[in-house]
């Protein structure tokens, strides 16, 4: 299977190099979201993460789809937590692997961009004193 | 009308589930369920954006509403 | 410490994330480099990696130094591994982290492409009936 | 003047140290060494690049070379 696509409690950042590893790929590229001390300089006490989860999974299926087609990739990994995240928590993990180094940069980031603007996932961030859902409002 | 809420929808209105009842307003496409809905909870109005997702797939305005669809209403995600 | 460079002779993978990890960091972005079963069609049996190990130690060190002062980062990790290593074998391994994924992204890609410029490293390439020093020869 | 080789310049020479006797055409510096090398072992004339680290650094042409330097032949790199 050339994609690996996961909604789950915790992530596990250990396994994505093997996850991406293929005899034919030269390079592998990942990217790991997690979760910041602060925001505009107030102190985030943890992030809740929510999914409407049937549609987040065929979200990031088209968009590993759309990667694999854009460029010559060996794999695709997908990987989004839910529930509640603490400080320095991993909370999404992106990867491709291709034969060689720039296929999978720009197909890393090109599936961390548009995860964010097209995934059924949203963020509550719980500050001491208030919780905000991030990008809700203008 | 059975719709679920995600997000801020979900504070918005309450609750995750609801089948609303829209009475003689009872909308026929996306782009009337998104009227109804922002009449209903002026709250919607001043979302980032709002979208609406039928049987799980983002739905464009002219997209007619059937009766037995998995309607969700989807505002701006956050995820990453 | 916020870089961690290391020529070793075997690469662990899944330390990296947490070595990049930190709490003022959003993103982490990583590159791996791996063994590739073929190059132009020929099948490759190993790679040999030969090093002047304090002349790279001194270079990778001062390619962490330039991405920390060209992007805000939070963490830079640069490792080369050394000695004969299989197809699927983790070769290098470069990341950064930042508050924001543009500048890790950017980082991790510097860091590879230089690394491969500037680094006193040299790979040999062990065919079936021969092998090759790589770039040796226009 | 003692010399370290490595990559596809330890094969050429045949070994990773020698210490070189170039006789009446001791180079003193980067530039001299070169052609020096170049003078005694063809093959080096034939790589995509060579260059010369003194005391584990990059060294340009004009570096003048002192007995007790740590003399590196760095042919072309090909890490990662």
């Amino acid at each position: 299977m050339n994609k690996i696509i996961e909604i789950v409690q915790d992530l596990d950042t250990n396994k994505v190099y093997q996850e991406l590893s293929h005899p034919s790929s030269g390079g592998i590229c990942v990217f790991v979201g997690s979760v910041r001390e602060f925001t505009n300089n107030e102190q985030v006490m943890a992030l809740e993460f929510e999914t409407y989860e049937t549609m987040a999974l065929k979200e990031m299926d088209k968009l590993a789809d759309t990667a694999l087609e854009k460029w010559k990739l060996n794999k695709v990994v997908i990987k989004h937590a839910v529930g509640k995240k603490e400080v320095q928590d991993a909370v999404v993990i992106v990867g491709a692997s291709s034969a060689h180094r720039s296929e999978c940069f720009e197909a890393c980031r090109f599936l961390i961009d548009t995860l964010k603007e097209t995934v059924p996932i949203w963020k509550k961030e719980l500050f001491k004193n208030k919780s905000v859902w991030v990008s809700a409002h203008p | 009308m059975d719709l679920l809420f995600f997000g801020i929808a979900k504070d918005i209105v309450g609750t995750s589930q609801l089948d609303m009842d829209f009475g003689e307003d009872s909308p026929n496409s996306v782009a009337e369920l998104k009227q109804a809905l922002k009449k209903r909870y002026p709250e919607f109005s001043k979302l980032t954006s709002l979208a609406i997702a039928v049987n799980s797939e983002y739905a464009s305005d002219d997209v007619q509403l059937k009766s037995n669809d998995e309607v969700a209403i989807i505002p701006p995600v956050s995820g990453g």
